[in-house]
């Protein structure tokens, strides 16, 4: 692979990544939501792939399946699954901060990342450092659909978003943390997920429903 | 031998726990968790004495390793699981009594909780930075249904919070353990994520990296350790476990996390001053004593009363360790060993005065000395040490904090923090007496209930925990030269 | 206060000449005070007109006091009752507790006609009857009401003087 | 090992012995046993003391003791003087507890912290580095705050005297802690030897001198701190009050010289002015509200707040003498005022274990309950008696001599140069002065009403006097305040060295033997021959009134009833009534709540059925202070609890805006 | 022997005011000699125990004569040289003295009767008052002398008499007279000769007392009277006092002292003529003015000095 070949595919999945982030944000259907979800971590997988087939890294070719298989296979799987046993109320419900303004915040999150990454960059210019501040900001964002949304499955994908932003950035950066480590993390990953989807099952017996404003019950108020 | 000495607080419990998924959770097994407890805790002693000896030891390619500090935290682990272990027969019985709990709740709960415990060693004996991040997110996912064991509305609603917070807590943190990686590949030693080797080569370390790395490993592992701004999950989760649970994330689990909070801010001291994890911390600290306060103040549920006194001791922990002086850190650990025991003692005698007078409610309890002396005794003394007063070994390290902040720049901040500390213990003596003391009650719930006498073995622990603590406090006898040891390994000296 | 002086000055001695020093028998437990006669008065009944009159016998113009005899509070305190008035069936009971209070010797003076003989009101309903029935009585002055010469002079029986 | 090491070791193992033996032995024997055992460790602690205060010293250090702190101890003139005092109310106490511990207080627990709490009091004024001092405070708080739980099943008011007294003592302790440990820092080390070897800003010692004096003041029930007293101390079983009373206290004050005095090393005027002003208050407050109180015990626990405040008038007093170089009066004024400390624990510990005896045997502690105990108590009417003459200062009483020292050292400080000296001295005589004369009313009051005329329950009817222990327990008490207040001169010599150790070299300010003289200024008085001289003036006006011609027979006769009658108990004056003139006097100070309540007949307003009429003398400085502090924290917790309203965007959402703002920040400082 | 002068001059003096007041009220009076009768009569008559009273009843008038006696033995009324010096002391005797009113209020209270224990009540409630206003006093008085000893007190004024006339002598001196005549119980504080239950102070407690025990308790009142006119008089006009114990400055100290506790004694009865007795709820403020000369005396003496 050429070096710009290389940089514009880098690119190329790095725009993948924010606007999928993005369009997670603005649609309120669930299954579309996943669905984007899913193309994330095709994205992710293909980042990997990349940084695979510059380095030619036997390793990374094999983290870079990893990551397609959990990410853009298992877990949106998972998640479709969940989505179907509710059966009912596949919308988000009217999120905490309304979708206009969601979207500003992405963008003024999205500068953040920008600012913030400055130095991230500046330590080791290359194009693919060139790129972490697009991880900062699916971090930041995924973050923001936790605190915003109200269906246990969207937190659900904010988490994921997160973690799709995290792995951004080690791979932008280091190509990885080595191989126990990132085995451990998805495994974990894996695991909160499959938590969070028995949970939500039982929340859904419990409460009849997967609204998180529901939860309420547990206050000092 | 050495190497199986290190694996085996690892190995140990996972053992147990298959012995609990194999043959299941019954009279003769009941006491399985408490053996593997005690052993941890041996395992960890010998430990403790090969480091003081021989200085660290590695296992498993560099994977694992132990020094004085990871042998103490270890001794930590290993005691509040003895006392959690020995209750918890007592305490399943009880919940079966009530219809709470079956034998096949047990089972999971004595698996989960011997693979809570390992998770926990593996978290203190791991010698690289992601593995420990590995290690305490994977309590996460252990303690999640330990937390939703009761599986009611309350418990999966705190298994919830528990689960969402912590998990996009310590995403922060990976974010973290990923930048430093980054910083330190930019290095000349290449030290990975080995905690020994950054800590060497942190000087050269890129300091914008390392500072944004540090925040977000301060604030994700603050979240599993209980600080501000990310401690919600705590007072639900605590209030909602099991009461050995209870124990052991509040008396362990936090430590553990905070432990991990230690070993980054040597490298971050090591890299950018003591300044910026100072400011951080001191800020934290600052932040979870005021919410403390203003959450125990007009407290009504004594399960939560108890998790936000964790907060509390996790805010005085934090103070002390960005203090950072010899004194501060070895009051440090000693506040941490001591507040395991005596919050372990409280979530277990908290558990028990639920399953007696069936409320968690402050006003629901009244007059308990009156027909449950035993119980009210050690509930009592467990606040009299949680709030500082000798003989308990909290009293030292408070005072040793204290001490070391007013010797330090942090003179202001440690009046503040001792103000709130202050004002908890008004609010925790007021809440506490109002529950013990008093005539037996007329009528209203405590008096409904049939006094129940308090099992012999959850009596023992509750004592023993508590005598521990006193014990500790009088003196720590051959702890000292390991918490010297400690103390070392974190201001980066020879002892 | 000067305008006060000034009356004073003006008005000097009130107390008229006393009179000679009154013969007839003493009471023997009279005899035993030696010039100092502390009383107490007791209205057992009385419409007040004696007492308007032992008023004016301790009062500047016949100065019982210059004999030696002072009126007190307290039973204790004193040597002799001046009773006066019909005893009542009220206050037959209080009388004699009081005779019982004033510490030996003691003295009983019946003053004024009600209490020598019940006066005008023998025989209703409400009367005990004379002093002398409920308690031993000593002197007795007699008039109704007595004039406050009287009342003095059998003051003066008691003190000697 | 000399005496002084002996007797403390031999103290403190007893004591530890006892409460083991609390813990070991059965119900019966063990009052008896921890009674003996505490009265035995006083008296040690008393052989102790008096040696170190006669000279010797003794001094050990053990760090293996209180990790990263270790402990050190060191027994010296000063620490010696409280030492002896705090084991002669143990002993006392420990007597007059072996039968009063048996109803209702006999468990194990209390039984075994009682001799405890006497151990820890006698190690406090031998610790000597913070470190230890700070844990024998603390662990006397603790084994005190469980000693005055310890009747939490009879009475409802017990625990909320247990939070008032534990918050209190918290933040006494945290006041002394800051002090202390700011102290430490800037001198370097922890102990008492590095602490007087520092050299300290004017502005830092004033803070630590001001930090510590308010968590001492505390401690000794000064204003306005002393909230916790009038609590505790009568909630307490008696033998405990007692302790706290006479004992406790005390420690305070030896805080306040240990720290201003001897660690610090005296300084500046306004220090000592401070200390002076609060006594002051102290004094006239405290003995206001027990001229108010209808409770034996609250009033006596009040009593004590006006007592500790003499003193500290004294230990003013005698800084500010220091200060400006005048030795003798400083050393006359700090002589009162440690003499007062031993005569205030001497009567002290015999009202509280009398008022013990009375609850023992009546039931209450409510005077406008009791009366008439002088029948069925003799032996206690008595040792009230004797206590009530010494605590209200007149002769022949303990606080005379006391009080009087005081007095000369205020008069004689009017003619130090200063314009200082020259206003407070001469307040300062007023407030003494005003002290004592409400202290007269106040203790005629407890004793008039307490023990004397008809009883006005049924409970003050039927008591019957106490066992033998409780008895001999005040006899004791009894036979040291008659020694104390006959010959004040024998404990002179002790003070004079005390008072070396708090303010460096004194002359020796008081002397003689049976007459006190004062040395450098003039005052002489002879308690023992003003007593002598009280007897025989007796004795000659018996004669006098047994000459011939006087009737020595006595009729029995009714009251003077006024005729009417029965006069019964409900006709009396009782405590209430009793201070009502008083507490018209001082309305503006004392501010009592006042309900009438009037009951109408339906025909018509005028027609009364009945009225109702109650008051309540609250403590003004309580409603003031206290209440807007309590409302403020409650309010603070009723608006905290919004923090956790169980959102889980919410508790996302803190952490959120601090990651945001965080970063904000590590871009903007970059 | 001093004593002795006093016990024998007492009653006298009572005697003697009570005829004073007796001539401006223009009546005869009774004698100066009079209360004497009265205590010979008492002392023969009958002792009472009323029921229910205890020996704090019985002790409490040997008590009140005792403490007096012991004042009018340490006072310097005739000579400076006092048989017990170490007992001289202006602070023992007020507190003597008021040990003598304690006793008398506890037995007000021992009877149990209504009366008793409200005399009892307002008594204790006058002294609470009166003893800063003395002890202040007393202050400013031996500011000047450098001591509180009452003969050094006495001979220092009589050797420098220019300060009796200091504003400091003066004020102490106000202070002092009605501080006495509330100790004593003299009009406008309290009326000795009220008959009116609800007003009285001093007469409410010893309601109960007879005979003997009654004959004490007035003498007991009438010595504490001489007492404190005593002491007024030689602590402001000490001249006359004997300084050496010859036998002619002896007489000459009696003499002197009888002058001076006659004179002031015709001064008090005179005023009393002009005066109605107080609300018992003004006495404080009557009590708090004295105070304030009292400290303003103490003020003056160091400002003035």
């Amino acid at each position: 692979m050429t070096d710009t070949g290389y940089v514009q595919a880098l690119y190329l999945a790095c725009g993948v990544l924010l606007l999928t982030a993005v369009v997670i944000l603005w649609r309120r259907e669930l299954a579309v939501i996943i669905r984007v979800f899913a193309l994330q971590g095709a994205a992710l997988a293909a980042l990997a792939a990349i940084t695979a087939a510059h380095q030619g890294s036997a390793e990374l070719w094999a983290v870079a399946a990893g990551i397609a298989a959990l990410r853009a296979g298992v877990l949106p799987w998972l998640l479709r699954r969940a989505l179907v046993e509710s059966g009912q109320a596949a919308r988000e419900t009217q999120p905490l901060v309304n979708v206009a303004a969601s979207l500003l915040a992405a963008a003024a999150l999205t500068m953040l990342a920008y600012a913030v990454s400055q130095p991230l960059v500046a330590l080791a210019p290359s194009p693919a450092t060139q790129a972490v501040p697009v991880g900062v900001a699916v971090v930041l964002i995924g973050l923001f659909v936790l605190v915003t949304r109200r269906r246990a499955l969207s937190q659900l994908v904010g988490f994921l978003l997160m973690d799709n932003g995290i792995t951004t950035v080690a791979f932008l950066t280091t190509e990885g943390v080595g191989l126990i480590v990132e085995v451990g993390v998805w495994l974990d990953v894996l695991l909160v997920v499959l938590v969070l989807q028995i949970l939500t099952t039982r929340m859904r017996a419990a409460f009849g429903g997967t609204d998180l404003d529901d939860l309420r019950g547990l206050r000092d108020t | 031998m050495t190497e199986l000495l290190i694996t085996a607080p690892i190995a140990l419990p996972v053992v147990a726990a298959a012995v609990y998924a194999a043959v299941g959770w019954r009279r003769t097994t009941a006491w399985v968790s408490a053996g593997s407890a005690a052993l941890v805790l041996a395992a960890a002693i010998t430990l403790a004495l090969d480091t003081m000896r021989g200085g660290p030891g590695e296992a498993v390619g560099g994977l694992l390793r132990v020094d004085a500090l990871s042998a103490f935290m270890l001794i930590v682990i290993g005691a509040v699981g003895l006392l959690a272990a020995v209750a918890t027969p007592d305490y399943l019985r009880g919940e079966m009594l009530t219809g709470a709990a079956s034998m096949r709740t047990a089972t999971r709960h004595s698996v989960l909780v011997q693979l809570f415990l390992a998770a926990m060693a593996l978290a203190v004996l791991a010698a690289n930075l992601g593995v420990l991040w590995v290690a305490i997110e994977a309590t996460t996912v252990v303690t999640a249904f330990l937390v939703g064991q009761r599986r009611t509305r309350a418990a999966v609603e705190a298994a919830w919070k528990y689960v969402v917070i912590c998990s996009a807590g310590i995403a922060l943190a990976l974010l973290g353990v990923i930048l430093l990686n980054y910083a330190a590949a930019h290095t000349a030693g290449h030290p990975g994520l080995d905690l020994a080797l950054l800590a060497l080569s942190a000087a050269d370390l890129d300091p914008d990296v390392t500072r944004m790395a540090t925040a977000l490993l301060l604030v994700g592992f603050g979240t599993k350790a209980g600080l501000v701004p990310l401690h919600a999950w705590l007072p639900d989760a605590h209030g909602q476990a099991p009461a050995p649970v209870s124990a052991l994330m509040s008396g362990v689990l936090l430590s553990v996390a905070f432990y991990a909070i230690l070993r980054v801010k040597l490298i971050a001291d090591a890299a950018l001053g003591t300044g910026f994890a100072r400011a951080l911390l001191v800020a934290m600290a600052l932040a979870s004593l005021l919410l403390a306060a203003s959450l125990l103040l007009a407290q009504r549920d004594y399960k939560r009363m108890l998790a936000y006194s964790s907060i509390e001791h996790m805010g005085l922990v934090a103070l002390g360790a960005a203090i950072g002086s010899r004194l501060a850190l070895a009051a440090v650990l000693l506040h941490v060993l001591g507040h395991g025991l005596a919050k372990a003692v409280l979530f277990l005698g908290a558990g028990r005065m639920l399953q007696v007078t069936g409320t968690s409610s402050i006003a629901g309890v009244r007059g308990l000395a009156a027909h449950q002396p035993v119980l009210s005794g050690c509930v009592g003394f467990g606040v009299l040490a949680l709030i500082g007063l000798p003989p308990f070994s909290l009293f030292a390290s408070e005072l040793g904090i204290a001490r070391a902040g007013f010797a330090s720049s942090l003179g202001w901040a440690t009046a503040a923090a001792f103000l709130l500390v202050l004002i908890i213990a008004a609010a925790l003596v007021g809440h506490t007496s109002r529950m013990l003391l008093g005539g037996p009650a007329v009528d209203g719930p405590g008096a409904a209930t049939s006094p129940r006498p308090l099992p012999v073995s959850m009596g023992a622990a509750l004592i023993g925990g508590l005598l521990g603590a006193a014990v500790l406090g009088v003196t720590a006898g051959p702890l000292a030269e390991l918490l010297s040891h400690a103390t070392s390994i974190l201001t980066g000296s020879t002892p | 206060m000067l305008g006060l002086w000034r009356k004073i000055r003006r008005t000097g001695r009130v107390a008229e000449a006393a009179p000679p020093r009154p013969d007839g028998e003493r009471p023997e437990a009279a005899r035993r005070l030696g010039g100092s006669v502390q009383v107490r008065h007791v209205d057992a009944g009385s419409c007040n007109g004696c007492e308007v009159e032992i008023g004016s016998a301790f009062g500047p113009v016949y100065d019982a006091e210059r004999y030696g005899a002072r009126l007190v509070a307290s039973p204790r305190h004193a040597d002799a009752l001046l009773v006066t008035g019909p005893v009542t069936r009220n206050m037959a009971e209080p009388l004699r507790r009081t005779f019982e209070a004033v510490p030996q010797p003691r003295l009983v003076v019946a003053v004024g006609d009600c209490a020598r003989n019940c006066g005008v009101f023998a025989g209703a309903y409400g009367v005990v009857g004379p002093v002398s029935e409920v308690v031993r009585v000593d002197v007795e002055v007699a008039g109704c009401p007595p004039r406050p010469e009287a009342i003095v002079e059998a003051l003066r029986k008691l003190t000697g003087r | 090992m000399n005496l002084a090491a002996t007797g403390l070791v031999v103290a403190a193992a007893l004591g530890g012995l006892s409460a083991v033996v609390a813990l070991v032995v059965p119900t019966r024997p063990r009052p008896v046993l921890v009674g003996l055992g505490t009265a035995a460790s006083g008296a040690a602690a008393v052989t102790a003391g008096v040696a170190a205060t006669g000279g010797q010293s003794f001094a050990v250090s053990l760090p293996e003791l209180l990790p990263l702190f270790g402990v050190s101890l060191e027994l010296d003139a000063l620490g010696g003087l409280f030492v002896a005092v705090t084991g002669g109310v143990a002993v006392v106490a420990g007597i007059f507890g072996m039968s009063y511990s048996r109803h209702g207080i006999g468990g194990r627990s209390v039984q075994s912290v009682f001799p405890l709490f006497v151990v820890v009091m006698l190690l406090v004024p031998v610790a000597a580095s913070v470190g230890t001092f700070l844990v024998c405070w603390e662990l006397m708080a603790l084994t005190s705050l469980l000693l005055v739980a310890a009747e939490h099943r009879q009475r409802p008011e017990v625990a909320s005297a247990v939070r008032w007294y534990a918050v209190m003592t918290h933040l006494g302790l945290v006041s002394v802690l800051f002090g202390l440990l700011v102290f430490a820092a800037r001198a370097g080390g922890d102990s008492f030897d590095a602490l007087r070897r520092a050299d300290l800003s004017p502005g830092v010692a004033g803070v630590v001198f001001v930090l510590t004096l308010l968590g001492f003041a505390s401690k000794a029930g000064i204003l306005p701190l002393h909230a916790w007293l009038p609590r505790a101390h009568p909630e307490a079983p008696s033998h405990v009050s007692a302790l706290m009373s006479a004992a406790m206290v005390n420690l305070g004050v030896y805080g306040i010289a240990r720290v201003g005095g001897d660690l610090l090393g005296g300084g500046p005027a306004w220090w000592w002015l401070l200390v002076l002003g609060l006594g002051a208050v102290s004094a006239v407050y405290g003995i206001l509200q027990a001229a108010m109180s209808a409770d034996l015990k609250r009033l006596l626990g009040y009593s004590t707040t006006e007592n500790m405040g003499l003193v500290l008038v004294g230990l003013g007093a005698a800084g500010l003498f220091a200060s400006s170089g005048q030795r003798v009066l400083a050393g006359l004024a700090l002589a009162a005022a440690l003499l007062h400390v031993i005569n205030h624990a001497s009567f002290k510990s015999l009202l509280f274990l009398a008022a013990g005896s009375v609850l023992h045997g009546t039931g209450t502690r409510d005077l406008d309950a009791l009366g008439g105990l002088r029948r069925g108590m003799p032996v206690t009417t008595a040792a009230f008696g004797v206590g009530a003459l010494a605590a209200s200062a007149l002769p022949p009483g303990t606080a005379f001599v006391s009080e009087w020292l005081l007095l000369q050292a205020l008069v004689h400080g009017v003619a130090v140069p200063g314009l200082a000296t020259a206003i407070v001295m001469p307040v300062a005589v007023a407030v003494v002065a005003l002290t004592a004369g409400l202290a007269v009313a106040t203790f005629v009051k407890a004793f008039g009403v307490g023990f004397l005329a008809k009883p006005r329950s049924a409970g003050a009817q039927q008591a019957t006097e106490s066992p033998a222990t409780m008895l001999v327990g005040m006899a004791f008490a009894g036979a040291a305040c008659v020694v104390l207040a006959l010959e004040p001169a024998m404990v002179l010599p002790a003070l004079a060295r005390v008072g070396g150790v708090v303010f460096g070299s004194l002359e020796s300010a008081v002397g003689g033997e049976v007459t006190l003289r004062l040395e450098g200024v003039a005052g002489v008085l002879s308690p023992l021959l003003l007593a002598l001289a009280l007897l025989a003036a007796v004795v000659v006006t018996v004669a006098a009134v047994r000459a011939p011609g006087v009737r020595a027979a006595r009729r029995e006769a009714r009251l003077w009833d006024c005729g009417g009658g029965p006069m019964s108990a409900r006709m009396e004056y009782t405590a209430t009534s009793f201070a009502e003139p008083l507490q018209r006097v001082f309305d503006d100070v004392v501010q009592p709540e006042l309900d009438v309540d009037v009951d109408h007949h339906e025909e018509s307003a005028y027609l009364v059925r009945a009225v109702e009429y109650r008051r309540r003398v609250a403590d003004r400085v309580e409603r003031r202070l206290y209440e807007p502090v309590l409302a403020v924290a409650w309010r603070w917790g009723e608006a905290g609890r919004g923090l956790a309203n169980g959102s889980v965007h919410r508790y996302l959402g803190y952490g959120f805006y601090t990651l945001c703002g965080l970063l904000i920040v590590l871009v903007v400082l970059r | 022997m001093q004593a002795l002068l006093v016990v024998a001059v007492a009653p006298l003096l009572v005697g003697l005011m009570r005829q004073i007041r007796a001539r401006l009220e223009g009546r005869a009076g009774a004698g100066v000699a009079q209360p004497w009768r009265d205590l010979r009569k008492l002392l023969r008559k009958e002792r009472i125990a009323p029921r229910g009273t205890s020996e704090v009843f019985r002790a409490a008038p040997l008590v009140l004569v005792a403490t007096t006696l012991v004042v009018a033995v340490v006072a310097p009324f005739v000579t400076t040289a006092s048989a017990i010096d170490p007992v001289a002391d202006l602070f023992a005797v007020v507190a003597l003295l008021a040990l003598g009113t304690v006793a008398l209020a506890l037995a007000g209270l021992d009877t149990g009767t209504a009366f008793g224990g409200m005399g009892a009540s307002r008594e204790m409630t006058i002294i609470a008052l009166v003893e800063p206003t003395m002890l202040v006093a007393i202050v400013a008085l031996s500011v000047r002398a450098g001591s509180t000893n009452l003969a050094t007190i006495v001979s220092s004024t009589l050797h420098d008499p220019a300060r009796l006339v200091s504003p400091a002598s003066l004020l102490a001196a106000a202070a002092l007279v009605v501080v006495i005549v509330a100790e004593t119980g003299r009009l406008p504080v309290d009326n000795p000769s009220t008959h009116l239950e609800l007003s009285m102070v001093h007469e409410a407690m010893v309601l109960e007392y007879a005979g003997p025990d009654l004959a004490l308790i007035e003498l007991a009142s009438a010595m504490r009277l001489t007492v404190f006119l005593g002491l007024l008089a030689n602590l402001f006009l000490p001249w006359g006092i004997a300084t050496t114990a010859t036998p002619l400055a002896l007489l000459l100290g009696v003499l002197a002292l009888l002058v001076k506790i006659a004179l002031l004694g015709a001064v008090l009865a005179a005023g009393e003529v002009f005066l109605a007795k107080l609300r018992l709820f003004r006495v404080p403020e009557l009590l708090a003015g004295s105070f304030v000369l009292a400290l303003l005396a103490v003020a003056a003496s160091f400002f003035l000095a």
